[in-house]
């Protein structure tokens, strides 16, 4: 039957080469959805992971009182970070930022600004609770986490969540029906053979077994295509990125290839497989 | 082996093209299925291979209500029948041996026996030494022969051949019908619709003459006319 | 019209399908190509049509070379050409009025004028009633008719029909060729080609013999067999 | 020839379906490809619009210096916005920005902040020129201009612009194979009625003139059918964008719909034609 098969692709060469190249196109646009989407999705988990909560001391508060307050925070839960930052730190990160402000420290009687507390949350969306919590504690005065940002970012990352979805499911659909189509066509090119098997009393089986091997050896082919170039792209792109963006969080190849080559391969072999299927099924209903 | 009865086909379009068609074909017959251009000749064979249904009355084969036959088991009536097509159908791009070959590939035949056996059936109709060409590349002599050739290389118990001379000239068609007696001696039961008068004259088998869709005529040993 | 100078054809497969074949067909004139199978006379018609170009020799039809011709100019040929195929070659998904106003369309054919004609030449081969079903809905003898109203609808100087009568019974086969015949009264070329013994040796026409792809006869008034 | 080339449409119905779907499919891939990279461009350049540069200025300098500072800016060229901060502006700003020195005013014997200037240049790559121009101007003591957000956003933004150009030209040149396979495939199925009209003395222009109007019909539905996917999927996710994402730059649907309509237009039409014409030669050696 492989062998019936691999006649069968030898026979309709310029048809299986087009419907192979429609497939392993359609497979890697489809995969390329999906490995744009999963790095979307982990900038947005790592956009996440910046939003801080802080937490302004009073000036009376010793440090012994300030560790409490971090053990307390940390036992609260749902952070995934927090650390004491004291006021002569904060002073040289703002003067790290406002350059001209390096003269402060000559002009001042002192240091104008509190002891905090930096707490870094798990879920943007437990961000107010644990707001709460901290501004309820002893020595805390006041307490900035900019709940616009929060705001912002939760609703860019739902966003970019969704969006990568939508497009990779997009495309996954666009590709299957591609692939579908273009599958029924090769078998509509091909039914004078389908009438004749039939004719000589070749089984629904029989006539079919060739078929669906030829659907399931043009899907691992475009598969196999798709893998080649999703892969050799991706390595080249990743490569590039990290080293010309360092600060942007792309996904390392053994991170998101696995999983893209899954959603490539099963497509292609199940599509190759059912196409195949679902063309024949209009010549042998006789 | 073959018993219609009270078979009537009316197509979709609403021709018909059988009516009231009762008939016994006993093992081992030879029997001709002559008659004018679209008096259902074909329309006979098809019902016979199930390729066409009946619309009223039974069409038996064998012991089977081919009418009533699950469309599951079409291919088992059809591997035991062997057919030349009016219109030939060869797969245009597979060469001779491989159509004929394909007729036992189908079947399941041990693929030992296979080349053998093509090589029979081609020599029988001697057609051996175009073996490798394609179909588009003979005459359509030719083609009708690796047609006959395919008919027979599965030994089948019944052989049906629409029109299987029309394309050849009167010497090639001679042979081959000869063949067609040859094979009927060892006890296959062979239906032959034909146009020539000649070989009918001749051969003088059975004769059913079919007009507008009903048997006109049923002859044990007839001739292409009937005899007034 | 129609001359053959010692042209041979060999297909790339090999075979020598026509081999020094010198004739001429002047215009009005009737020729009978008769032969056994394979013997070469669908080549033969093939080349006439530059279907197939000729490896040897010249063919030259209506004064042009036909082995010669342009690709570009092979239409305007095959339009003053009307052709009965030996494997009818209609178009399956297409109505048989369809089939036949094609070759009128084809050729620019003012359109009020395509209905009359098609429904001419339906009715002169007897397949008026049939004009709107598809071709797979009919006999083979009906195929067969059609295609010969697709040849005629045109009129053409020069008919050629390979085999029109295979599928026919021999009534049928007597109306078509007497069909011919009467084209023929007026002043069109005709060339078939046939097994049919009976229509040859009835009309008593021009007769060319191939056999092996060689003219083994050519007579005026010729028999289907050689008088020996 | 229109009315032969719709009742081939017709005659073949599954077929001009199935090539017609993959075709639109096809486009519509290509052009959510264009726009959402011509939305990645827009946002690239917003974030370069947002680059700036800051001169602080001596204390000693006199409004009317400053505003001669700010003609010469102007006059430099390659500027997009320049503005004037006095120290009472940048202040407050910088109380909103850290509410904890709301109490600054009332410590300090003053505002220990200097008067600035804040330049936007059009081209980022500009930006080194314009600092050092700056920074020779009479009054100003100090310029920042963030030299390692400035490389970062040039980095990101060509990388933003390449990789909306690479994924659109992969995904226009997808759509153009599998489209050109579709019609090739139609086409073959179809090869028993080109050989037919040939034998019946067709010139190739009257077999191949219904074939290129079908292809041409089929194309124009197919970007039909594309335009009113895309459109109607812009118009959804733009409004959705602008009123969750507020900070997001999308492009106006008519800042972007009609060039990626072009695209799959021509696309469509041109492939549609093409794609027969290629199909068809096969058969027309003969
Ligand atoms: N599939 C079909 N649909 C509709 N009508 C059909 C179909 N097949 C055959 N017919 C009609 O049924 C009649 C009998 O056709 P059939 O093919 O059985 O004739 P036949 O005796 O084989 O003729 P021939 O000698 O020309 O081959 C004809 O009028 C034909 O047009
Ligand atoms: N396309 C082709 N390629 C190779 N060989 C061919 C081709 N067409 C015909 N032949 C061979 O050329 C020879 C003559 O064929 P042709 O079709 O002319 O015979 P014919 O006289 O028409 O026979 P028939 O009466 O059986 O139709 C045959 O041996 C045939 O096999
Ligand atoms: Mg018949
Ligand atoms: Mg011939």
């Amino acid at each position: 039957m492989l062998a019936d098969a691999a006649a069968g692709l030898r026979r309709n060469g310029l048809m299986a080469a087009a419907a192979t190249t429609t497939m392993a196109l359609a497979l890697l646009v489809a995969g390329g959805g999906f490995v744009v989407s999963a790095n979307l999705a982990h900038l947005a988990g790592t956009l996440e992971a910046q939003v801080e909560v802080v937490g302004f001391f009073r000036r009376d508060v010793p440090p012994a009182a300030q560790e409490r307050v971090l053990a307390q925070t940390v036992a609260l839960g749902g952070t995934s970070a927090a650390t004491l930052v004291t006021r002569a730190e904060a002073l040289r990160r703002l003067q790290q930022t406002y350059r001209s402000m390096a003269s402060v420290p000559a002009v001042l009687p002192g240091n104008p600004l509190p002891d905090s507390i930096e707490v870094r949350v798990a879920d943007p969306r437990r961000i107010r609770e644990v707001a709460e919590a901290l501004r309820a504690m002893e020595g805390v005065e006041d307490v900035v986490y900019g709940a616009a940002v929060v705001d912002r970012v939760i609703a860019l990352t739902r966003a970019v969540r969704v969006a990568g979805l939508v497009a990779t499911a997009l495309l996954v659909g666009c590709a299957l029906v591609i692939i579908v189509n273009t599958i029924r066509l090769a078998v509509a090119a091909r039914r004078q053979e389908i009438e004749i098997m039939a004719l000589v009393g070749a089984s629904p089986g029989f006539v079919r077994g060739p078929f669906l091997v030829e659907g399931l050896l043009q899907g691992a082919a475009a598969a196999l295509a798709a893998t080649v170039a999703l892969t050799a792209a991706y390595l080249v792109l990743a490569a590039r990125a990290a080293a010309s963006l360092p600060f942007l969080p792309v996904l390392a190849p053994g991170a998101v290839l696995p999983a893209a080559l899954a959603v490539l391969w099963s497509l292609g072999l199940v599509v190759g497989l059912g196409g195949s299927e679902i063309g024949l099924r209009r010549y042998l209903t006789a | 082996m073959i018993h219609f009865d009270g078979v009537g086909k009316r197509y979709p379009t609403g021709v018909a093209a059988l009516s009231q068609v009762t008939v016994r074909i006993d093992p081992g017959e030879f029997v001709f299925l002559v008659g004018p251009t679209g008096s259902g000749k074909s329309t006979f064979l098809k019902l016979i291979q199930a390729i066409e249904r009946p619309t009223t009355g039974r069409v038996v084969v064998d012991g089977d209500d081919v009418g009533a036959l699950p469309a599951a088991a079409v291919p088992r009536l059809r591997r035991r029948l062997g057919v030349v097509f009016q219109e030939f159908k060869l797969l245009p791009d597979r060469t001779v041996a491989d159509n004929v070959a394909f007729a036992l590939r189908v079947t399941g035949t041990d693929p030992v026996e296979i080349g053998p056996r093509v090589q029979w059936a081609l020599e029988t109709v001697g057609m051996a030494p175009r073996a490798d060409d394609l179909p588009a590349r003979l005459s359509g002599g030719e083609q009708q022969r690796v047609c006959l050739a395919r008919a027979i290389v599965t030994r089948p118990r019944v052989v049906l051949a629409d029109e299987p001379t029309g394309n050849l000239d009167p010497e090639a068609a001679w042979e081959i019908v000869q063949l067609l007696a040859r094979i009927n001696l060892r006890g296959t039961t062979v239906l032959v619709s034909t146009h020539n008068p000649t070989l009918v004259d001749i051969l003088r088998r059975r004769v059913i003459e079919l007009c507008a869709g009903r048997i006109v005529r049923d002859e044990a040993r007839g001739l292409y006319q009937a005899t007034r």
